[in-house]
């Protein structure tokens, strides 16, 4: 039988993976799908927990995390086209009249 | 009790009127001033014989300041102290309006000069009827107050505000003595009232020691020893003296009447009018004793070089102010009193005098641009010889019997008595000395005036010389009325009068001495004579001594014209010093540099931090993402760390 | 016998708000085809409508309590509250919109519908009595005001505030939810109330519990602008369209105090031992960033930015005094705080004209005397922001720092008031700028009746509020009944 | 024990996937291991027994959003990436503190304690959950789930209102 | 211990006081006209003005509870009243207020050309608060109108004042508010501590422990030092004063800065008896510096406005040093020091601000033998300036007195050393006078200088007739104070509880 440790583990090492390059990605889609590795870490750790405690929230709770992601993207791209189109650029350092 | 308290309001009125519509009434406005002063004087004369009739007025008038245990009353006492001072004041004060009328005619200032001199008279009538401390104070800082506006009156002359300001400031450091003076008796006794506290003070449980300074003083000493702080600023005693010379910058009326009759007299009176406690601190009596001594001599001294017809008779007013201070040190106060009295007659009359010679030349005060003026002003030469007779002290003038008086009862004082004596008569000699000194460089010898002033030297108007002739007058006859009891025995009128106030320190000289007291009497009087013939033998028969002795001791004789440089000196620490210069010190550095400093430093640092904070916001994103995960991690670190 | 969809239905009422105001956006949007550009003013209206008709709804809820889909969603007096809050937020924003989308020449009704949605959103945080309905609220909104940052499509300030604010947004997002499935896993649920059952008996010196509640900390603070999760605050204020952070600086901020409130004073009661040490400090390191950084900015939207992010500073001290009068102080707080700074970005849309006119303070050189009702109003504003009686932003800060007295944590009163005192400079200066300053060359500004509206109603609240707190406050109180 | 080596197989594979995905320089070869990578996570599901998850997983997100990423990234020019730098200037340390996460992370989780540690065997009329967890899904969480509608139109407008070519203004 | 006497008139005294200009400053809201404005300004503050006369002449001096009392609930959720009520510590403040208001109205009469109609809304609004900081007996209240004065305050100096009013103004308002603000935790404090209550008669009758008021003091002390100002604390006084424009100068000397002695009267002292105990001594010789040090930075000044306002820190020394005398020469010399003060440097502003508006210029150099041209102005000069030197028969001695007595009473030194003061304050101000009024005419403008018009003579003449009728018959107003101040004392003394060390030092001292 698995431990429930080894999976939060897995978990926490794709949550960490996700936030590193969220960190240091300079492309912008990257940083994107390095947000999707979080939160596919955080939908092993539900499933996980439910699958342990016997309880669905944990799995009805990754299906809207799922469609959450899914609008996520869907808005995220389009702004990223805009910035595209208008800076002709997509990588996130460059994103920075504002500052101070 | 209205009619005594109508003494000092009527020139109050007189003050009022003349002060407020000055503006229409030009020089109208002297005649209600006058007409308040001369109203004081008849309702003064009235007192007088209602205290003669033996009817000393206590009385309060209303509750001024009550706060506590502390009350104090607008209240009048009239005994015979007050009624004597009533006279001499209201008196000179009306002589000295009537006189002013013809000094100050055509002058710009003419009604405002009058308010003041009726502000003035009203302040110095309040000082000497108050019934309490704080009462006196009011009058005594009042006429602070006047002579002020007096000194500085012509205030676009700089020298005239700048003596004012001198005068009004030495004043209130004297003061200062006074206030803690009031402090300490309030604090001891309970009250400010005369009567209430001499009372106490005759009661020994009421006083108790201080250890200053490892000895042992009595809380009496100290309260006297402060009082007196006060009369020295009045009454311009060493070291405070030094304000008296520098008031001669105002109109010779107001050098007459505040600064020589009156006002700094009031030194004394608060001294005479305090003898209960005096008497009761031997060592403060000395002290009192031989400041006046010691003053009475240096500002002699000064007197015999200086050139300038006001100053030296400033001078020997300091110098009597002195003789006053001697003989109430002694505990001579009727003879303090009565040598104030005459004093302010022969003293008033010297200024007014000078005051007419200076009018005759136009305004020149310099004696060494006068000379041989005998024949063309002869009422004044005539009344300036009567007033230096009585100030040298010769008999039967005034001066004689109040002076002689003092140094009789200095000789037969304590220990110390015969060493004041000695003091005396040396200033008495100096003081016939340069008392002729002045009236041979006057009116005798030849005229040392350019033609065009000579040109227009003229007898002073009736108005001027019948005050004059009055002061005069007095000058010869008032001191009979004080007649010792050497020469007339019970003829001292005078000390009879005042004998109920003061302890009787003087009547234990016993009466077999009298020959001896004689003698006395006339060594000084031949001391005197020699002054004169001093001054005579200088100044009339051969001129050139003063020059040639000048040169031989030069520096002695620079440093009495100089004044000691006392000025100086004071100038360089107080003024200069401890004032301006530490002030722009303070300021500078303490105020600007280091308080708002460190304010405004402060408000730099924030802001500076805020300008270097700014560098943070880079406004990369994956610093901003950064900056929360750090949150997180120190977060989870501390939870970490603190379990 | 009634069947499960009449079962439905019936539990469907206490929705009826937040009903409403999707309805309500869903019109819009189809509205949006039949309405020429010159009217699109109208929906900004017709949501105005919608809003007022969920105030009513909601107003009809008030004391009631009752939870319905087995607890996932409640309704009680502090979500009314709270929406009745976001309502006049969502109105404001939409008033001071209207006009300031013509003078952008921004014809879209797609704006009103967003802004709708997102007030939804926010409803549903407040009575969400589930970890799940909480985190879509917080989506919802989250998405609605990614798209409004960036609508002004051709500016790149605009977009590039969409793309830092939607970038660290779903960073935040991400962080909160491995903290909610860690909270999961260890209750065992994501019902608040079976959260807070559970903790009542577990033992709290569990780590993992400890690091999901860090981990909520991290993302509802960046929801509120707490330092050090502030960052993006100043410029995606400064890029977003004037309107948008507006709105954004009232909605989402007072928002996330509700699932602040609901989850640390509720849910993770028991761990208020804990919370409160962490949360006091984010305070203090709140409350010094934004009150220091305002200090040296020139432009008026950043200065509010940061101005925003030390009143969340103010809040959180509230909360982290915690307790029925800490709950309740936040709630007044927020309150106050959203209507006064509505107000103050809505003098600030007064002046936008033409190019960039009106972002930078000294624009409001002279303002005193080219236009005394503007100023005027500005310097309600700013007084109240600063905390000067007789404003409303005073009753807020009293209260809050009362609060903290009454906890024990007046070292922390006493900092804030410090620290609230910087920051009269700066608020200060823009009255300066207004009244002492000559005005460099006229501009006419904005007459809009509807911006007129908002600035009269926001005005008018905080001198109301200032002088006679009473009724908000009792409200406030009675509101954190279905907390405590 | 045979559970336990599929599980470490599809751990291994989805940090080293994970680790690729994040690294690589094209995006399209990261879009690549990102596919690879959610269907191990799938795996991992059924390895849980949420076979449902494990569909909606490869049909949603690797069906959808991934193709979604995929199409945009060729839109936008990918060429430009081969000169660009990869990571910012400071992405060692940044490194050191994502160690620095995990090192935190799986430190308090090892001492963590889990109720569900116990680690019942899966009951057999609950693996067949897809009908449980549609009734929870319509009932206990309709709400979630009709908010879950509108973010996901709210995702469309904007998409759509954001992206869509310059037209009336 | 003390009560509020219900209001027995008709009509609500102190509401009104408050209120009228409230509502005067709305009206002003809608006139235009200039000249209109001016006159409904000062006819309101005349109302106002009119209406102390009730006040003055109903106020029953036997009794030291808080009169014409009035008490409605306000903010129940706090306990918080709107209560006020007047004793003789505060009675006379208000009619100085309404004084005062009315005269700076006058003399803004043509200085004020710019936005008259904002300026005299401020000017309204000040008068409300100050009346309702010395009208309120509800901490919170209290704390409400404390504040609200420096919005008013602030437009004033910075929109009227003078070349440097900006930073004049952030000055004055961020050192005042940070000084208040440590005052407002310590309210916050009390309520808690004195069993959630803001009423200031009852927190009078709560005995607070030792530790807590200490505390609390030092932060009531923050703020009302600052007010006053006390020595280290006074720099924002000079510059706020040189800025600021007649009128707020004369506001700001008259009310703003008693209200630090006020807030020690009614609030330190018979809230934290111990503290104050405590402190006393520190106190005490932060007095005696301030008395000298201010009177040295007189010296220094080259600016007629800022030699005043370090004249005002010389003399509010001698208020603290009077009040924390505690004996009743001191206390009741202390009360009347901040009335006198409030008269004496309203009235030299006066004059600076008739000056100003003829010469614009306040370097003192600028003037010099101006009272050849303008003798009613040198004349009214002269009377203030030997009022502030505190010349007997002026009210300035009767005050100085009474404090100097105290302070003798409580321990000599500070008396001899405060007495200094006296010499230089002659010293400063006769120097003033003379570089300002006499000697030539040095500056060719002046040749054709205006003497004072009747306005300003109007303005200027109850404070000169306040000068003598307080100097010759104080107990005018000492009437006013005796009960209160006395009861003040008796409940301190009643309530010290252990007299700490350093008191004990100080009692030992006063042995002898």
């Amino acid at each position: 039988m698995i431990p429930l440790s080894w999976y939060i583990l897995l978990s926490a090492g794709l949550f960490t993976i996700g936030v590193i390059g969220v960190l240091t990605r300079r492309n912008v889609f990257i940083v994107l799908m390095s947000i999707e590795l979080m939160l596919n870490a955080a939908n092993i750790n539900l499933v996980a927990f439910s699958h342990y405690l016997q309880t669905l929230t944990g799995q009805i709770f990754v299906i809207f995390v799922i469609t959450v992601a899914a609008a996520e993207a869907a808005v995220a791209l389009a702004i990223i086209i805009l910035l595209a189109r208008n800076r002709g650029s997509i990588y996130v350092d460059d994103f920075n009249i504002m500052k101070g | 009790m209205l009619r005594y308290a109508l003494i000092p309001l009527l020139p109050f009125a007189g003050f009022l009127i003349a002060g407020l519509f000055g503006k229409f009434l030009k020089e109208r406005a002297a005649y209600f001033a006058i007409a308040g002063v001369v109203g004081a004087f008849a309702l003064s004369v009235l007192a007088f014989f209602d205290v003669l009739g033996g009817t000393i007025i206590n009385e309060n008038l209303y509750s001024w300041i009550s706060i506590g245990k502390l009350s104090v009353n607008v209240g009048l006492q009239i005994d015979q102290l007050t009624v004597v001072m009533l006279l001499v004041v209201t008196t000179l004060s009306s002589l000295i309006h009537i006189y002013s009328v013809g000094y100050m005619h055509g002058d710009k200032g003419f009604a405002r000069f009058f308010s003041y001199l009726a502000l003035f008279t009203f302040f110095m009538l309040v000082l000497v009827m108050a019934n309490s401390f704080l009462l006196m104070f009011v009058g005594w800082e009042g006429v602070g107050l006047c002579s002020y506006l007096l000194i500085g009156f012509w205030y676009e002359k700089k020298t005239a505000s700048d003596a004012g300001i001198k005068a009004f400031v030495v004043n209130r450091v004297g003061d200062f003595g006074f206030l803690l003076g009031m402090l300490l008796i309030f604090a001891t006794y309970g009250t400010l009232n005369f009567s209430e506290v001499f009372k106490a003070v005759a009661d020994p449980a009421a006083n108790f020691n201080y250890l200053l300074f490892g000895s042992e003083i009595s809380v009496i000493t100290v309260i006297s020893l402060l009082l007196f702080v006060g009369a020295m600023g009045k009454s311009a005693q060493l070291p405070l003296y030094v304000w008296l010379p520098d008031a001669m910058e105002g109109p010779t009326p107001v050098s007459a009447l505040i600064h020589a009759a009156t006002m700094v007299t009031a030194g004394v009176f608060m001294v005479a009018r305090c003898a209960p406690i005096f008497s009761l601190s031997p060592s403060a009596m000395n002290v009192v004793a031989i400041v006046g001594g010691l003053t009475a001599v240096f500002a002699a001294t000064i007197g015999l070089v200086q050139n300038d017809i006001k100053r030296v008779i400033a001078y020997s007013t300091i110098s009597q102010l002195g003789y006053m201070f001697l003989g109430l040190g002694v505990g001579a106060f009727s003879a303090g009193i009565f040598h104030l009295t005459t004093h302010a007659f022969f003293k008033g009359l010297l200024f007014l005098a000078s005051g007419s010679v200076i009018h005759a030349l136009s305004g020149e005060q310099d004696m060494r641009k006068m000379g041989a003026l005998k024949s063309k002003i002869k009422i004044t030469h005539a009344v300036f010889i009567i007033g230096s007779l009585a100030l040298a002290g010769i008999f039967p003038f005034a001066g004689f019997f109040s002076k002689d008086e003092i140094l009789w009862s200095a000789y037969n004082a304590s220990s110390l008595g015969r060493g004041l004596w000695v003091l005396g008569v040396a200033a008495a000699f100096m003081t016939a000395f340069y008392s002729f000194r002045l009236i041979y460089l006057t009116f005798y010898g030849k005229s040392r005036m350019d033609h065009e002033a000579e040109h227009h030297v003229h007898e002073s108007p009736k108005v001027m010389t019948i005050p004059l002739m009055v002061l005069a007058f007095f000058s010869v006859v008032i001191g009979w009325i004080g007649v010792p009891g050497a020469i007339i025995s019970h003829a001292n009128l005078f000390g009879d009068f005042l004998a109920p106030l003061f302890p009787h320190a003087e009547h234990a000289v016993a009466a077999e001495s009298h020959w001896f007291e004689l003698g006395m009497m006339v060594f000084s009087v031949v001391v005197a004579l020699a002054g004169i013939r001093g001054a005579y033998a200088w100044y009339v028969l051969n001129p050139s001594w003063p020059a040639y002795w000048a040169e031989k001791y030069k520096g002695a004789y620079t440093l009495l014209l100089s004044k000691y440089k006392v000025d100086e000196v004071y100038n360089y620490i107080f003024v200069d010093g401890l004032v301006h210069k530490l002030a722009k010190v303070l300021y500078t550095i303490g105020d600007v540099k280091i308080i708002d400093g460190a304010v405004n430093g402060l408000a730099q640092a924030i802001s500076s931090t805020s300008q270097q904070s700014r560098k943070i916001q880079t406004g990369y994103v994956q610093q901003y993402a950064f900056t929360m995960g750090l949150g997180l991690v120190v977060l989870v670190g501390l939870y970490y760390v603190l379990n | 016998m009634s069947s499960p969809i009449q079962e439905i239905l019936k539990s469907m009422t206490p929705l009826a708000p937040e009903i409403i105001v999707i309805a309500g956006g869903l019109l819009v949007l189809i509205l949006d085809f039949f309405t020429d550009k010159q009217y699109k003013g109208y929906l900004g209206w017709f949501s105005l409508g919608c809003l007022s008709l969920a105030a009513v709804a909601s107003h009809g809820m008030v004391g009631t309590t009752s939870s319905v889909f087995s607890g996932t969603f409640l309704i009680d007096p502090f979500s009314t509250y709270f929406k009745f809050v976001f309502y006049s937020a969502c109105g404001l924003g939409i008033l001071v919109s209207i006009n300031y989308l013509k003078d952008e020449n921004i014809y879209r009704g797609e704006y009103y519908a967003l802004m709708l949605f997102a007030t939804s959103g926010m409803m549903l945080m407040a009575s969400a009595g589930d970890l799940i309905t909480l985190y879509l609220g917080l989506e919802l909104m989250a998405l609605s005001i990614y798209v409004l940052a960036g609508f002004m499509r051709g500016s790149n300030r605009s977009n590039e505030a969409a793309i830092k604010y939607l970038l660290l947004g779903a960073f935040s997002s991400g962080i909160m939810l491995y903290g909610m499935s860690l909270l999961y896993g260890i209750t065992g649920t994501t019902n608040l109330g079976a959260i807070l059952q559970f903790l009542h008996t577990a033992d709290l010196a569990n780590p993992v519990l400890m690091l999901a509640m860090i981990m909520l900390v991290v993302s509802f603070g960046f929801k509120v602008a707490a330092a050090p999760f502030h960052m993006w605050v100043p410029d995606v204020y400064e890029g977003a369209p004037t309107s948008v952070t507006a709105f954004m600086s009232a909605g989402p901020k007072v928002a996330g105090f509700a699932v602040l409130l609901r989850v640390f004073l509720y849910a993770l009661q028991p761990l208020h031992g804990q919370s409160t040490a962490i949360l006091a400090g984010l305070a203090v390191l709140t409350m010094a960033v934004g009150n220091i950084m305002a200090l040296s900015q020139t432009n008026i939207k950043r200065m509010l930015a940061y101005s925003s992010i030390a009143h969340a500073g103010y809040a959180l001290v509230g909360l982290a005094a915690g307790g029925p009068d800490g709950a309740a102080s936040v709630m007044l707080y927020v309150c106050i705080y959203a209507l006064m700074n509505m107000g103050a970005f809505g003098v600030v849309i007064m002046l936008r004209k033409a190019g960039e006119r009106g972002e930078d303070i000294s624009d409001f050189a002279g303002l005193g005397k080219t236009n005394k009702t503007a100023a005027f109003l500005m310097l309600i504003f700013m007084f109240s922001l600063t905390g000067i009686p007789p404003t409303a932003g005073f009753i807020g800060k009293f209260y809050i720092f009362q609060s903290a007295v009454q906890s024990g944590l007046v070292w922390l009163a006493v900092v804030g008031v410090l620290l609230s005192s910087i920051s009269a400079y700066f608020y200060l200066r823009v009255i300066m700028v207004m009244y002492m300053k000559e005005p460099v060359g006229s501009f006419e500004i904005s007459r809009a009746p509807s911006l007129a509206l908002a600035l009269a109603v926001s005005a008018s609240f905080v001198l109301y509020i200032g002088i006679l707190p009473s009724q908000l406050l009792d409200f406030a109180k009675a509101s954190i009944a279905g907390l405590m | 024990m045979v559970h336990k080596l599929i599980f470490l197989y599809f751990a291994a594979v989805i940090l080293i996937s994970a680790v690729l995905t994040v690294t690589r320089k094209n995006p399209i070869h990261s879009v690549m291991y990102m596919l690879l990578l959610f269907f191990h996570i799938a795996g991992v599901f059924v390895l849980l027994n949420a076979e449902f998850l494990a569909a909606v997983q490869l049909i949603v997100y690797a069906g959808a959003i991934l193709i979604l990423y995929l199409f945009v990234v060729m839109l936008l020019s990918v060429d430009r990436e081969v000169t660009a730098l990869r990571a910012n200037r400071f992405w060692p340390w940044l490194i050191g503190f994502g160690v620095l996460i995990a090192g935190e992370l799986g430190l308090l989780i090892l001492q963590g304690r889990f109720p569900a540690d116990a680690g019942h065997p899966m009951r057999a009329e609950s693996a067949s959950g897809v009908g449980a967890l549609g009734m929870e899904l319509y009932t206990n969480y309709l709400v979630p789930f009709e908010v879950a509608s509108i973010i996901l139109l709210v995702g469309l407008v904007g998409a759509v209102m954001l992206a869509k070519k310059k037209t009336n203004e | 211990m003390l009560e509020l006497i219900p209001n027995q008139l008709g009509y609500p005294l102190l509401s009104l006081l408050i209120f009228i200009p409230v509502i005067g400053s709305f009206i002003l809201l809608f006139v235009r006209n200039a000249a209109a404005v001016r006159w409904i300004a000062v006819g309101v503050a005349a109302i106002d003005l009119a209406l102390c006369l009730p006040l003055l002449t109903g106020f029953d001096t036997t009794t030291a509870n808080m009169q014409f009392g009035e008490n409605l609930p306000w903010i129940t959720a706090w306990g918080i009243n709107y209560k006020l009520g007047v004793d003789g510590i505060s009675v006379l403040f208000v009619a100085l207020s309404a004084l005062l208001t009315v005269i700076s109205i006058m003399v803004s009469w043509t200085a004020i050309q710019d936005r008259v109609r904002e300026f005299m809304i401020a000017l309204l609004f000040l008068e409300a608060a100050m009346i309702g900081v010395f009208t309120s007996l509800d901490l919170f209240l209290f704390y409400i109108f404390w504040e609200a004065m420096l919005i008013p305050m602030y437009l004033l100096i910075g929109i009227w004042g003078g070349p440097n009013r900006l930073y004049a103004a952030i000055k004055f308002f961020l050192y005042t508010l940070v000084g208040s603000v440590l005052m407002l935790i310590a309210i916050m404090s009390i309520y808690f501590a004195a069993g959630k209550t803001f009423d200031v008669l009852a927190i009078m009758n709560h005995q607070f422990t030792y530790a807590f008021q200490m505390l609390a003091f030092a932060a009531f002390f923050a703020a009302f030092a600052v007010k006053v100002p006390m020595f280290p604390v006074h720099t924002w006084l000079p510059d706020a004063h040189v800025e600021a424009p007649t009128a707020g100068s004369i506001i700001l000397a008259g009310i703003l800065i008693k209200m630090g002695a006020y807030g020690f009267l009614r609030f330190s002292l018979p809230f934290f008896p111990d503290a104050a105990l405590a402190w006393t001594p520190a106190i005490m010789v932060l007095s005696v510096i301030a008395i000298i040090y201010g009177a040295y930075m007189a010296f220094a000044q080259t600016d007629f406005k800022k030699l005043i306002a370090y004249s005002s820190v010389s003399h509010m020394g001698f208020v603290t040093l009077g009040i924390f005398a505690l004996n009743s020469q001191g206390l009741e010399g202390g009360i009347l020091q901040m009335l006198n003060h409030g008269v004496s440097t309203g009235a030299l502003f006066l004059a600076v601000g008739v000056i100003y508006e003829r010469t614009h210029t306040r370097v003192i150099a600028e003037y010099g033998g101006i009272a050849a041209r303008v003798p009613v102005y040198a004349t009214f000069l002269l009377i203030i300036t030997f009022s502030s030197i505190g010349l007997p028969g002026t009210n300035g001695f009767i005050g100085e007195f009474a404090i100097l007595l105290g302070a003798f009473l409580h321990f000599k030194p500070y008396a001899v050393i405060a007495s200094l003061g006296i010499i230089l304050g002659a010293g400063y101000m006769l120097w003033l006078y003379q570089r300002v009024a006499l000697g030539k005419i040095t500056n060719p403008h002046n040749e054709h200088l205006a003497d004072m018009n009747l306005r300003e003579v109007a303005a200027a003449l109850p404070l000169v007739v306040l000068v003598f009728f307080i100097g010759l018959y104080p107990n005018a107003a000492f009437q006013m104070v005796h009960v209160s101040a006395s009861n003040l004392l008796q409940h301190v003394n009643a309530k010290v509880q252990h007299v700490p060390a350093m008191a004990q030092a100080v009692g030992s001292l006063l042995g002898k």
